[in-house]
Order: C-alpha cells, then sequence, then structure tokens
C-alpha cells in the first residue's frame, strides 16, 4: 500500500505524528434487496491527511456516495461493517450520541443538491443557526451573528437580509453557498462534498469550486470530494481515488495519476474528458457497456467486460491492490504484484 | 422504501430513459410490493367468487327455510345443527324453570327429529349460517359482493370518466372556463353530501344503480381538482407546444397528450374511490336506504348484521369480515400502485411551488 | 389589484371572502330548488291533512307562492338573519333547533378531529420511524381496520364492549344526563378510529418520504439529535399532505356524525339534518345547508391558513419580491 | 356476562343511585315530537306528553283504556243520546289561573279555526253540530253547538247519536289548552318558562331532540295521587339504542320504539315483556285500477296463498294476531272472517283469471317504506307468492315522503303496505278509510253498495244493527272485494320491570296515560 503523502499544514490540534486524520479499512456496505444482497460498497481502504483534499471519481452507483455516508455513520438500512477510525477513534463502534457530536461539528457533509439538502419549510438563518447553537453552544444572537459572518464569507451579498430568507428564495448557486456556510460554520476536520456543482450552471461551478478551496485552505479543513468530473478533480485536489463498483481501482497525487494513469477504466476516464483545463459535465461515454449492477458481484475484476485489454485471469479473480510507488496504487492484473 | 431508493440519486443529469414502457416499469415495480400483490390475489379471488356465484352449488341467496332462521356456521348439515339447537334452548328454558319437559315439548323435539331425517331440506350445510328468515348467509355474502362491487365500479368509473374530462378541460382551457367548472366544483362541495343523497334517493331511488350513478355525478369533485392541477402543470410542456405546433386540436391534445400523462394518478384514485363507493353504499344501507330486498349488498348484510351482533354474532361477522378484507385488498393495492407509477413523488407534492 | 387595501394578507382575506360569498349564495340557491324538487312535502303524513288544513298550513308558511316568490322571500329574510319556522318542529324556529344542535356535533366532532389528528399523526411518525417493526405492522393493520370497518360496526361495537358487557360507560345520551361528561366518550371514540386511521397512513408514507429527502440527510449529518430532525426537520413538510386531508375529514366527520349521533343519541346538527331531509322540513334544510357550507369553507379557509404557515413558498403575496 | 368483581360493584351503586332518584322516570319517547300543543298534534309521542301535560275532559282507564272522569267530574248524556253535559272539577292552571267551561269551549274552537291548521280538525268538525261550517270559514263560531252553561257546566251536542263519543273525547284534539296563554306567548307558549298546561305534570325543560322534562303539577286537582316526581321522554328514534339504553338500565320502560324485531327471539322470553294484541292493522292495498289487480280473482289468489299464521310464528314472532279480515273485534262488532288461507283456491282463481300457475303474470311492483321489518314481511310475502303461485313479484323499498307520494298522491304503486290505528275506537274509523273519493282511499276502492252501507251506519244509533252493517260493511270490503290483505293486527308490547314500577298495563288501545304511573 501507498504511503500517504505528508500533510500541508499543520494540524490545529495535536496529534500523533504520521496519524491520519481519517483511515478507512475494508469497508464494507451491503443492502438487502428482493433481488438478493447488494453491495455498493466492497471493501474499501482509506487514508486521509488533515487538511489534504482528496477527490473521489467514480461513475454513477460506483459506491462513493454511499461511502461519504458511511464515513457520516447514515447508511439507511445497511449492512456496515469494516473500520473507520477518525482521529484515532472508531467510528462504527462509537455510541450514536458522541456521533452525532461529531456530525456536524468535526465532519461536515455537502450534499449534491443545493435544492433539496437545504429544509424548504425553515430559514436559510435557523438551518445554519442551529448547527452553532447545538456544537459550539451559541446563543441565539451570537449564533446570528456569527452565521450572518458565515454566510458573508461564503460570499453572499446583503446576508443580514438573506438569513431571514427561505430557501426557495435563493438561487441555486447561492444555496450552495448557503450551505458551505453551514457546513463550515463549525469549521470541521473533515469536509465531505458530494458532487457540490453539479447540480449547478457551468458558469457558477467554478465559483464554487474556488470557494470550498480558499475556505477549507483558510479552516485547515480535509475535504473528500466526490465527483464524477475529473476537470473539477484535476484542479482542486491533492490526491484522487477512483471507484469502480464499490472498490478503489486506482490512486494516487493527482498529477501522476492524470499524467500516467494505470488502470484501463481511469485511462478510460481520462481520455474522455476532452480538455482538463475546461470544466465540463461530460459523460462517460466513451467506454462502452454499463457498470454493474451490484447484485451477485462475481470473484473477478468487476470492469473486464467493458476492459479492452482484458486478460483470461480477469474473469476469474478480484486484482489485488499493487504499490506502484509515489502513493501511486492500482488494483488491476495488467500489473502484477512485484515479487 | 426499497433500497434502490436508498441509494443517492444518480448524480448525472442522466436523460437517457430506460427502453421500456413506463407500464412495464410500474408493473415491475408492483411485483416488488409483496402487500399489493397479495392485495392483487384476493382481489382476483373477489372477483372470481363472486362473478363465478351462479356457477357455484349454492342455495339462491333469496330462499328462505324458515325453520332454519338464525342458525350457526356449520359444517354439518343444517338438520343437526337445527335440532342441537331446538335441544340445548328447551334445556336451558327447563332449567330456568326447574321443570321436566313437558309431553308436548317432547312430542314437539320428536317431531323435529323425525322431519329433520326424512326432509332433505334439512340436508344444506350452511357454511357461514342464516339469516332471520332461514337464508343461506354464504350465497347471500356471494351475491351481495357482486352487488357492492359493481356499485363500486360504476360509480367509479362515472365518477372518473367526469372529473378526468372535466379536470382536463379546465386545466388545459383555464380562463372563463376553467372559472366556471372550478366554481361548480366548489358548490357542489359545499351541499352537504347526505342531504344531497336522501334527495337523489328520492328522485330516483327506484333502483340502486340509478341511484349511485347520481351519487356518481357527485364524487368527481376531487379527482377533478387533481387532474386539473396536473394538466395545469403539463400545460406547457414542450410535447403539448410541439403537438400545437404540428396544429392539433384542443380537444386532441387534452385527451391524447395531457390526460394519458395523468393517468398514474388517475389509477391511484381509482382504486380509493371503489372503497368510497363500497362504504357510501353501506352508509345508505345503515340509513335503510341501499338496495331493494331480496337482493343484498356488503353493506345491508352488515348493517342488518350490526343490530343482532349480540344474538347471532356470524351475521356480522361473515359480511364485515368479507366486505373488511376487500377494502383493505383496495387500500393495499392503491399503495402499492401509487408507489409504483409515482416513484418520485416527493417532486409533485401536494401542492405546486 | 393596483390600489387595494395595503396589507397583502388583508387583500387576500378580502378577495377570498368575496369568492365564498359567492359561492355561499350559489349553493344555497341550489339546496332551494333541488329539496323542492323532491317528491313528498313537510307536511305528508301517513293519515293525510284535509285539504282545507293542508291549504291553511300551507297559506301559513307561504307554501301556496310560486316558487321564484318564495325564494326572494327566503333571500329576504335571511338577509335579516332569520331562517324562518321550522315546519316539522312547530314550536320552535330553525334558529333555535340549530343553536341547540350545534354544540354537540362541534364538540364530538372537534374533538375527533384533535384526537384524530394528534393519534394519527403521532401514530404515523412512529410507525415511519420504525418502519418494517412489529409497531409499525400493528400500527399500519389496525389503520386500515379504521377506515375499512363502517362506524355503524365500530359504534354498537364500542357499545357492546364498553357499555354492555361492563357497565363502565352510558350506552348512550348526552352530558346533560346523569353520566355527564362520561356520554361523549364512546361517540368521541367511534368518530376519532376512522380520521385517526387516515391521518396514521397519510402521516407514515410522508414522513417516509421525507425521511428519505436529502434536507433530512443534511440534518442528520448536521449531527442534530432525531428528536430534533424529527420534530423541526421531518414534521412540517409531511403534515402538508395530512392539512390537505382535513378538508374533505372535515366535511366527512360532518356527515360521520349522523351515523355517531344516531347510535349514541346525540342531540345534535346530524341527526337534526337527517331528520329534516326525510321530512322535506324546507326551512330546517336551508339552515342546516347554510351551517354546512359555512363550516366548510371556514375548515377550507383555516386549511390554506395552515398551508402558508407551514409552507414558505405558500405566502399571500406577503412575500418579499 | 363477563362482569368482573369491579365491574359488579359499578353495578351495585349505580342501581342504589338510581333507587335514591327512583321517583324521576325515564324512559324513550320515540321521535323528536313535532309539538307539545295538542291541537296540532296527533303521533304517539306526542300524545303521551300530552296525556302528561294536559287533560280533556275524560281520559283512558290505564287498564281497560276506557274513558273515565278526567276534568269532568261528572256527566250526563241526552236520551237521543246527541247532547252530554259534563261537569268540571274546581280546578285551576298550573299558574293558578281558575280553569272554567269557558277555556273548554275556546280550545276546542281554536281547533276548529282554519288558521289554526289543526290536523284533527276534522274529528271535531265531523262530530259535533255546527263545526264543520266554521272549520271551513263557512259558519260563525257562535253556532258551533258548545257552551259554557256556567263556570263549571259544558254543554256539547253531536251530529248523531255516536257511539263512540266518549272515547273520541280522551284524543289529543279535544283536550282542553290555555287560550290566555296562547294569545299571550303565540306559537312559543309550549316552551318552559311559557308554558301553562292543566295536567298532572308540568313542562320543566325541552331539548330538542334530547328530551322533554315534566315535573308533577302541585296544582292538578288529583296531585296527591300523583306519585312520580319528574318524567323524562327521551327522544330516541332507533329501536336498538333504545333497546340497549333499557338493558343498561338508563331508561326505566321500554316503549315498543324500544324494541326492535330483530332481537325478538330474545326480548319474548324476558320476565319484563309485557305484551297484549293491539287494535292497529298491518295490511297491504291493491290500487284496484292497476293491472293485474283489477281483477278480483287476483286480488282473492294472492289473498289466500299467505298463511299468515307462518307469518305471525315464524316472521315476526311477538305475539301478533293473524287476521285475513280487516276491522278488530270490538264491542258487538266481530272481524269478518275473510279469505282465509286456501291455496288450492288461490292457484284455482289465478288460473281462472288467466295466468295457470303465474304464467303470463305482468310485472308487478310491491312498495314499501324503509323499514327492516316492514322488508322483512315484504321478503316473506314475495317467497310466499313465489313458492305458491309462480309469481315473481318486485320490492321497492321507498324513502317516507316518496312513499307516502306514490301512495297518496301519484298513486303509481300497484300494493303498498300500510296499516291504520284508529283515531277512536270504532270500525266506522277504520271502513271510512274506503269510501269512494274519502281522503286516504289511496288503492282508488269504490263500490257503490259498499258506500251506501256505510252512510246507513252513520245514521244508526249503537247497537246489533249498527254493528251488523258494519260488518256487511266489511264483508263487502275484505271477503267479496278483496281491496286489501289484511295480514295481522299488531301486539302492543314493551318492556317494563313490574317489581319497580307500576301503572302501566298492556291494554288494547295501547294508551298509557302518565296520569296512573307510580313507582314501587
Amino acid at each position: 500500500m501507498a504511503a500517504e503523502p505528508a500533510g500541508h499544514l499543520e494540524s490545529l490540534e495535536p496529534l500523533a505524528s504520521g496519524a491520519p486524520l481519517l483511515r478507512v479499512q475494508d469497508l464494507r456496505v451491503r443492502f438487502a434487496t428482493g433481488d438478493g444482497l447488494v453491495q455498493a460498497v466492497a471493501g474499501v481502504d482509506l487514508r486521509l491527511a488533515r487538511g489534504e483534499t482528496l477527490g473521489l471519481v467514480g461513475e454513477s452507483g460506483s459506491g462513493k456516495s454511499v461511502l461519504s455516508l458511511a464515513l457520516l455513520g447514515l447508511v439507511p438500512q445497511g449492512q456496515v461493517t469494516g473500520q473507520i477510525w477518525f482521529r484515532g477513534e472508531e467510528l462504527l463502534a462509537m455510541s450514536p450520541a458522541r456521533l452525532r457530536r461529531l456530525r456536524g461539528d468535526r465532519i461536515a457533509m455537502i450534499f449534491q443538491d443545493p435544492m433539496t439538502a437545504l429544509n424548504p419549510y425553515l430559514r436559510i438563518g435557523t438551518q445554519i443557526t442551529e448547527v452553532l447553537r447545538l456544537h459550539q453552544g451559541l446563543g441565539r444572537r451570537a449564533a446570528r451573528e456569527r452565521a450572518i459572518e458565515l454566510l458573508r464569507d461564503a460570499g453572499i451579498a446583503a446576508p443580514e437580509r438573506r438569513i431571514d430568507q427561505y430557501p426557495h428564495q435563493f438561487s441555486g448557486g447561492m444555496r450552495q453557498r448557503a450551505l458551505i456556510a453551514q457546513g463550515l460554520a463549525c469549521g470541521p476536520e473533515l469536509l465531505i462534498a458530494d458532487e457540490p456543482t453539479s447540480a449547478l450552471d457551468v458558469t457558477i461551478q467554478a465559483q464554487i469550486l474556488d470557494l470550498i478551496r480558499l475556505r477549507t485552505r483558510s479552516l485547515g479543513t480535509a475535504v473528500i470530494l466526490i465527483t464524477h468530473d475529473l476537470g473539477v478533480v484535476a484542479g482542486a485536489c491533492d490526491t484522487l481515488a477512483v471507484m469502480y463498483a464499490g472498490r478503489i481501482v486506482e490512486r494516487g497525487p493527482t498529477g501522476p495519476v492524470f499524467q500516467a494513469p494505470r488502470h484501463p477504466y481511469t485511462q478510460g476516464l481520462i481520455r474522455s474528458v476532452p480538455r482538463l483545463d475546461r470544466p465540463g459535465a461530460e459523460r462517460l461515454v466513451a467506454i462502452p457497456g454499463q457498470p454493474p449492477s451490484g447484485i451477485g458481484l462475481p470473484p473477478c475484476c468487476p470492469f473486464h467486460p467493458r476492459c479492452a485489454q482484458v486478460l483470461p485471469i480477469c474473469r476469474q479473480a478480484l486484482p489485488p491492490e499493487v504499490d506502484l510507488g509515489g502513493g501511486h496504487g492500482v488494483a488491476c492484473w495488467l500489473y502484477p504484484e512485484p515479487r | 422504501m426499497t433500497p434502490m431508493e436508498a441509494l443517492p440519486v444518480p448524480a448525472a443529469p442522466d436523460p437517457l430513459p430506460p427502453p421500456v414502457s413506463p407500464a412495464a416499469v410500474a408493473w415491475r415495480r408492483l411485483r416488488g410490493h409483496r402487500m399489493a400483490l397479495a392485495s392483487l390475489v384476493l382481489l382476483a379471488l373477489y372477483a372470481l367468487l363472486c362473478l363465478g356465484a351462479p356457477l357455484l352449488p349454492l342455495h339462491p341467496y333469496a330462499e328462505q327455510v324458515l325453520a332454519h332462521e338464525n342458525l350457526p356456521p356449520s359444517f354439518q348439515p343444517a338438520g343437526i345443527t337445527l335440532l342441537a339447537t331446538r335441544e340445548a334452548e328447551l334445556r336451558q328454558l327447563l332449567a330456568a324453570e326447574q321443570r321436566p319437559a313437558s309431553p308436548r315439548e317432547r312430542t314437539q323435539l320428536a317431531g323435529l327429529a323425525r322431519a329433520v331425517a326424512s326432509d332433505p331440506v334439512h340436508r344444506r350445510i350452511y357454511l357461514l349460517g342464516t339469516d332471520a328468515l332461514g337464508r343461506d348467509l354464504l350465497s347471500r355474502l356471494l351475491y351481495g359482493g357482486r352487488i357492492s362491487i359493481l356499485i363500486g365500479l360504476l360509480g367509479t368509473v362515472t365518477a372518473m370518466l367526469l372529473g378526468v374530462a372535466l379536470g382536463s378541460i379546465a386545466g388545459y382551457a383555464g380562463g372563463l372556463l376553467d372559472t366556471v367548472i372550478m366554481r361548480g366544483v366548489d358548490i357542489l362541495f359545499g351541499l352537504p353530501y347526505l342531504l344531497v343523497v336522501i334527495i337523489l334517493m328520492a328522485l330516483f331511488g327506484r333502483s340502486v344503480f340509478n341511484l349511485f350513478f347520481a351519487v356518481a355525478l357527485l364524487s368527481w369533485l376531487t379527482l377533478c381538482r387533481v387532474v386539473r392541477g396536473q394538466v395545469i402543470g403539463l400545460r406547457h410542456a414542450e410535447f403539448v407546444t410541439a403537438a400545437r405546433a404540428m396544429g392539433a386540436s384542443p380537444a386532441r391534445i387534452v385527451f391524447r397528450h395531457l390526460t394519458p400523462n395523468t393517468l398514474g394518478v388517475i389509477v391511484v384514485f381509482a382504486t380509493l374511490m371503489v372503497p368510497e363507493f363500497i362504504m357510501a353504499e353501506s352508509f345508505l344501507s345503515f340509513l335503510g336506504l341501499g338496495v331493494s330486498a331480496p337482493l343484498a349488498s356488503w353493506g345491508s348484510l352488515v348493517a342488518d348484521g350490526a343490530a343482532v351482533m349480540e344474538l347471532y354474532p356470524w351475521q356480522l361477522l361473515g359480511p364485515a369480515v368479507a366486505m373488511t378484507g376487500f377494502l383493505f385488498a383496495m387500500n393495499f393495492l392503491g399503495d402499492g400502485l401509487r408507489d409504483a407509477l409515482d416513484p418520485q413523488s416527493r417532486r409533485g407534492g401536494v401542492h405546486g411551488r | 389589484m393596483k390600489r387595494g387595501p395595503k396589507s397583502p394578507m388583508l387583500r387576500f382575506l378580502l378577495r377570498r371572502g368575496l369568492s365564498l360569498a359567492a359561492t355561499l349564495f350559489l349553493v344555497i340557491t341550489l339546496a332551494f330548488l333541488l329539496i323542492r324538487l323532491a317528491p313528498g312535502g313537510p307536511f305528508a303524513s301517513e293519515k293525510q291533512l284535509p285539504p282545507e288544513i293542508l291549504a291553511s298550513i300551507q297559506r301559513r308558511y307561504h307554501l301556496d307562492e310560486s316558487v321564484p316568490r318564495q325564494y326572494l322571500r327566503f333571500l329576504g329574510d335571511l338577509a335579516h338573519g332569520d331562517l324562518g319556522p321550522s315546519y316539522r318542529y312547530q314550536d320552535f324556529s330553525v334558529d333555535e333547533l340549530i343553536r341547540d344542535a350545534l354544540p354537540p356535533s362541534m364538540t364530538i366532532g372537534a374533538l375527533a378531529l384533535l384526537l384524530a389528528l394528534v393519534g394519527g399523526v403521532s401514530l404515523g411518525t412512529l410507525a415511519a420511524l420504525r418502519q418494517n417493526s412489529w409497531l409499525d405492522y400493528t400500527a399500519m393493520a389496525l389503520a386500515v381496520v379504521g377506515i375499512s370497518v363502517p362506524l355503524f360496526v365500530l359504534g354498537p361495537l364500542f357499545k357492546l364492549g364498553f357499555a354492555l358487557r361492563h357497565p363502565w360507560l352510558p350506552t348512550s345520551g348526552w352530558i346533560d344526563d346523569r353520566r355527564g361528561w362520561l356520554t361523549l366518550i364512546l361517540p368521541v371514540a367511534t368518530l376519532t378510529l376512522p380520521y385517526l386511521a387516515g391521518i396514521a397512513r397519510l402521516t407514515r408514507a410522508s414522513v417516509l418520504e421525507v425521511l428519505r429527502s436529502d434536507y433530512v440527510r443534511a440534518a442528520r449529518a448536521k449531527g442534530l439529535s432525531e428528536p430534533v430532525v424529527v420534530l423541526r426537520h421531518v414534521l412540517r413538510g409531511a403534515l402538508l399532505p395530512v392539512l390537505s386531508y382535513l378538508g374533505p375529514a372535515c366535511a366527512g366527520i360532518l356527515t360521520g356524525t349522523v351515523v355517531v349521533e344516531t347510535i349514541f343519541a346525540v342531540p345534535g346538527l346530524g341527526r337534526l339534518s337527517v331528520q329534516a331531509a326525510i321530512n322535506r322540513d324546507y326551512t330546517l334544510i336551508m339552515g342546516d345547508v347554510i351551517v354546512f357550507a359555512v363550516l366548510l369553507v371556514l375548515m377550507n379557509f383555516l386549511v390554506d391558513l395552515g398551508y402558508g404557515f407551514l409552507d414558505p413558498r405558500i405566502g399571500h403575496g406577503a412575500d418579499a419580491p | 356476562m363477563t362482569a368482573g368483581r369491579g365491574a359488579r360493584w359499578v353495578l351495585l351503586a349505580l342501581l342504589a343511585a338510581r333507587a335514591l332518584c327512583a321517583q324521576d322516570f325515564v324512559f324513550n319517547n320515540g321521535p323528536e315530537p313535532q309539538s307539545l300543543d295538542p291541537a296540532r298534534t296527533s303521533g304517539v309521542p306526542e300524545t303521551r306528553i300530552s296525556d302528561a301535560l294536559f287533560e280533556g275532559l275524560v281520559v283512558n282507564d290505564a287498564r281497560t283504556g276506557a274513558p273515565v272522569p278526567g276534568l269532568a267530574e261528572r256527566w250526563t248524556i241526552s236520551p237521543d243520546l246527541k247532547t252530554y253535559t259534563f261537569t268540571l272539577r274546581a280546578t285551576t292552571w298550573s299558574d293558578g289561573t281558575p280553569l272554567t267551561a269557558q277555556d273548554v269551549v275556546d280550545a276546542w274552537l281554536r281547533v276548529l279555526e282554519p288558521r289554526t291548521g289543526a290536523p284533527y280538525a276534522y274529528l271535531l268538525g265531523d262530530s259535533i253540530q255546527g263545526a264543520s261550517a266554521f272549520s271551513h270559514g263557512r259558519g260563525p263560531a257562535a253556532d258551533v253547538a258548545i257552551r259554557a252553561l256556567d263556570p263549571r257546566t259544558f254543554r256539547v251536542t253531536f251530529v248523531g247519536p255516536l257511539p263512540y263519543a266518549l272515547a273520541m273525547l280522551t284524543h289529543n284534539a279535544f283536550m282542553v289548552t290555555p287560550s290566555f296563554a296562547v294569545r299571550r306567548y303565540g306559537p312559543g307558549w309550549t316552551r318552559p318558562g311559557h308554558f301553562v298546561g292543566n295536567g298532572p305534570y308540568v313542562l320543566k325543560a325541552w331539548k330538542p331532540q334530547n328530551k322533554v322534562v315534566v315535573v308533577k303539577n302541585p296544582r292538578y286537582w288529583d296531585a296527591r295521587d300523583i306519585h312520580l316526581a319528574s318524567i323524562t321522554f327521551l327522544a330516541i328514534e332507533d329501536q336498538n339504542v333504545a333497546y340497549d339504553k333499557y338493558l343498561a338500565h338508563e331508561i326505566d320502560y321500554a316503549t315498543e320504539d324500544a324494541i326492535p324485531t330483530a332481537r325478538i327471539d330474545e326480548i319474548r322470553l324476558r320476565p319484563d315483556y309485557h305484551h297484549v294484541p293491539g287494535s292497529t292493522v298491518y295490511y297491504f292495498l291493491f290500487n284496484v285500477t292497476r293491472k293485474p289487480f283489477d281483477d278480483v280473482r287476483v286480488r282473492k289468489a294472492l289473498a289466500m296463498a299467505i298463511d299468515r299464521q307462518e307469518l305471525v310464528d315464524g316472521v315476526l314472532k311477538a305475539g301478533e294476531v293473524a287476521t285475513a279480515g280487516f276491522v278488530p273485534t270490538m264491542g258487538g262488532f266481530h272481524t269478518t272472517r275473510g279469505n282465509a288461507f286456501d291455496l288450492d283456491q288461490a292457484r284455482r282463481l289465478l288460473a281462472q283469471a288467466g295466468y295457470p300457475g303465474g304464467r303470463g303474470f305482468p310485472p308487478c311492483t310491491v312498495v314499501y317504506n324503509t323499514s327492516a321489518r316492514h322488508r322483512t314481511i315484504c321478503e316473506w310475502l314475495q317467497q310466499t307468492w313465489r313458492r305458491g303461485l309462480g309469481i315473481d313479484v318486485q320490492l321497492q323499498n321507498l324513502e317516507w315522503n316518496t312513499f307516502l307520494d306514490t301512495k297518496q298522491k301519484t298513486h303509481a304503486f300497484q300494493l303498498a303496505r300500510a296499516s291504520w290505528l284508529a283515531d277512536y275506537p270504532d270500525p266506522s274509523n277504520y271502513l271510512d278509510l274506503f269510501r269512494t273519493g274519502a281522503g286516504n282511499n289511496d288503492g282508488r276502492y269504490s263500490n257503490p253498495a259498499f258506500d251506501r252501507l256505510m252512510a246507513r251506519a252513520e245514521t244508526l244509533a249503537p247497537g246489533p244493527v249498527r254493528d251488523r252493517t258494519l260488518e256487511q260493511a266489511e264483508t263487502l270490503l275484505v271477503d267479496q272485494d278483496q281491496a286489501l290483505i289484511p295480514l295481522f293486527f299488531y301486539v302492543n308490547k314493551f318492556l317494563l320491570d313490574d317489581r319497580r314500577w307500576g301503572g302501566i298495563y298492556a291494554n288494547t288501545i295501547d294508551i298509557h296515560h302518565p296520569r296512573w304511573w307510580f313507582a314501587r
């Protein structure tokens, strides 16, 4: 397994040096359905250092969103196994109350659709202040002032007026800004941003990404940026992990992976983006076939039906992850483990 | 909630529709809904039993055998139950009056025993017992089911035709026509239901089907509102503009393009309306204004049974269970259909934005 | 709509009020004509009145006039707030009869609606939160029973269990009876159950739907405790369908009170109006129609207000642009 | 009964509580009274209350129902049997105003006056000299032959030697109402606060659809013999509701409005069930102008195919009396035998009429008004005719006012359910229904011979000749013309615990005057 890259910033709190902020080991999430057991996350290992920005890339249904929910302990009615250490604490073994104290405070999340992630029946201010009052014990007035500040920081004009409005009075971009303000209200150590820009107009996407980058940098917050858009990753992430069918098939520092993608799937992904500097909403049309459903996964490389370089062994066994050096790892039979 | 829905909605604005018809998708989803499927099977069973009632070896529903009045359900021939019941009654009487049986009572009982042995009518079996006139409740139940279901369907179909037509027209036309139709709806809503029904009863009461046709004429209001709302939502959809661009007449646009798009709501509504009509009929039966004797409906059977629930509980239990089961099934089917036809119901909401 | 009253709320009320008044007027007119279509009349009886007596009575009540004249006379009286004498209960005016009959019906109806609302929402929410647990299944089975068992079976069953087998409660009567307020329990319970069941099912479905929504997931991700999530974030949106059910439910309860009032001998408006319809007591029928329509209109108005209160997107033009 | 120990204690406590206030007598009085003004009402529920609040010259005896002195202490009858002179008791209205003979005159004139719209004005109009003209507005009040000779003497002259005069005087229409109160308060004079009466009880409360409460009238002339402190008349239409109330000891007396037909099997075995055959006749009426019932053979065939005993014993079971005749036996008058059950003869008649074995019988509908009891009887009839004659009649349930309209106004029926309770116990009151052109002749029966007999009976003094004449008329109507199918006489029935209450006895006319009621 690849050695984690060094953190860019010093920790805000003392933490055993070298210990990652987040470590995930063999995380699996299963759902029971009428058609059988669906494995949405099929054994994921992850490490995230303080302040690091990780891009988690994959197609719809690759399990990246379920993974992010699992990190918050919010998987509805699924079996979650494996281990998740956050600041050295096992999340899955934590009491619900303790977990709740972490959520919103130390770990925050921004959902993909700002249209639906804000409660339409509550004022924007209420939704932001409730986090502040819960986790930071602020009084009504103090929370309100802080919220105004946060909204201003998130780039919302006239926040003292906006704070009393309802979500439907906000545009999409403004809502996402409000969500970012809400997510970063308590200065979390980890922000999970699930496709924060995919529901927005192209022109606004860059602004929002800039905002996230700016705000998390200044707070020293680590970010898991979930996206299907490689362009976003290239511009915003330190490291990159590519998910396919519930597994991480390739990971590494953004630069090396982009320059020399190893996994045929990653290669396909990168090829499908015509220009890296243009943020777009290209879909993975270049790779023929459909991703697997996750039901009754055979013990083989799940990508083999779509892979142009398929080997006989791909149909028989699951490829292990191979360290290619420099933090670059890949799970593919094309790269046999060096003995 | 099925686990598939637990997964986050795909992020990509994936516009490629699956290459299956919406009906097929709905059917697949419905099959996943276990209660709905069970309900469908139960309803099929009801339909089979009630429609096939004339083919079943039943005693005619109106045939009275006065000797067999108020017999409890039994697998035994009526004669045996009858004899046992009479003996028990006599014993009770004698115990209460603390005297031996009089010769007259003894000969009466012996006579009854002889009759039971000789008369083939006493070999009848009443699985669900009999009513006060010695009629077979099973037969009455099945024939009553025909009436009740028929009333439910008749009312529903009438109400749907009206509600869908007027709702679509009001929604599409807008303006004055819309105002007139919706004001009409408001007015009919404002009339006390019962009063109107009693007056309709007085006007059309000679046949319960006429009556329910009339009642249905007043039951399309909610559906009309719902369809209108849907149509308004779709009025500016691109396919409507396209149809208009191609020179389609308003009628064609409404009934070929708009109405079919509201079908999901309509189907769900229909499954919930059938029980409503059946309940309405039972309510009229309670007021004594239901079907004409000797026909029965579930409602009239339940109403009659409710009056004697302490003395002859089976006269209530049978019809009540049959009716409740049917309404149960209709309700669950409605739930299942709603889930199946309207997977993104959260987007529809009850009100427009 | 340029220079109306200043407050948008006031303008809304005014507009609604006018439109409701128009509807009310048409309802009254329609009812007036409809009841005169029904065969029979208020003074029919098994032993027919001699013609000259009938004529004398009809003259007294102006029933010998043409229908348009009767209608105008009725409107004139109505404008003075006079509903006229009851044709059937000759010692009372319609006004007096309704004034006596309305409180019992309202008491039972309002209590039932309130209990159904509180109980139904709680039960439905609990069932949704414990989806697929025994609590969920029990609650929903009960709900479907509540929906599909007619009131006229439920009422006598309750009576049998709680008043006849065990003399805990009176079988029927009203609060001025010996057993006082105890008389309320059975009728209210009977009327409550179907609506509680309906509301519970509706609440369960809509809570489940809201629970699935992103904003609830977001609320959880904020670390809010479950009660806060449910009470602050879930219920508000989940109550909207329940609210829209209240309008029809209110109409249903007005009809349902007839059964309950009959079974429990409650001196209420439901029974009075059925008697009025059966007896062709024209004036009393008109009184009932007016009361019914006004109640419904009021209820729908309250529901609308409730919408505005629960859902900020439905302002009454009061929102900032 | 699975009542636990606790429940039993509750019951005992309740019974003890009831015993303490046992002087209050509560019972179900049927539908809400239309009015408490006896001049304007006629129904049974109203009559029960009127009997408590007002008193006429004579009242019905508790056991026999026969007229006994009421407001009148005694009376004399003129030799021609037309003029009655009553001596009134020295008594007052409930407000203390003295009650004089002039009050009786005023009360009766008020009933006769067309403006009052009294439904039973014709009872007075048809029987008192000069009353008819006045009641039609064609004569002065002074011509009505009722006179207050002095404050305590009242005289009335009838049009003929009415054999039923005294019995008739117990009717509501002849009660004495306080004209001064009517003048003062108008239609609201019957309301608590305004109310003035002369009966054993006075009105205390009236809550529509709920109850009428009357309390003992201390000014009643026989107040010493009134034993109940108060009576509560509950307005309950539904039989099951009222019966349940009786079972739960919430009411003390269950009138027939509290005896559900469907539960008669249980009720008739109770020790507190009282019944006696009554004088109300239940019958089906032919519209003799409509096919196929314009043919007397068809009418007779239908009548003779009915085994009334089976109906009474097997279906109704409350103690009803089967009858093929129409008018109950009373005094010297005897019910006709009628065309009794004879299936062979019925089939023969039907064949003669052209429908052998029921073949070719035109469609035929029986109408009845909404009621479980009527429905059951009709269903039984339908089956009887189908089995016996091969005729399939349709049944038609009609809502009350529609039923009345069909029967009385449009006459658009072939066969209709009917029943008749006499206003006063005399055969003529039944037979008058079928006189040509009579207001209640809904079946359009017309036979000049019958009309002649009835006209003759009017002129006859009570006695055998009159009885025979009326019997002839009935034979003509029923045995020969079969204008109707009588089925049974009602049973007068009620539930009352004799160990606790007295003064209510099953009697033929089913009138139980509250004056006699007492607690044991």
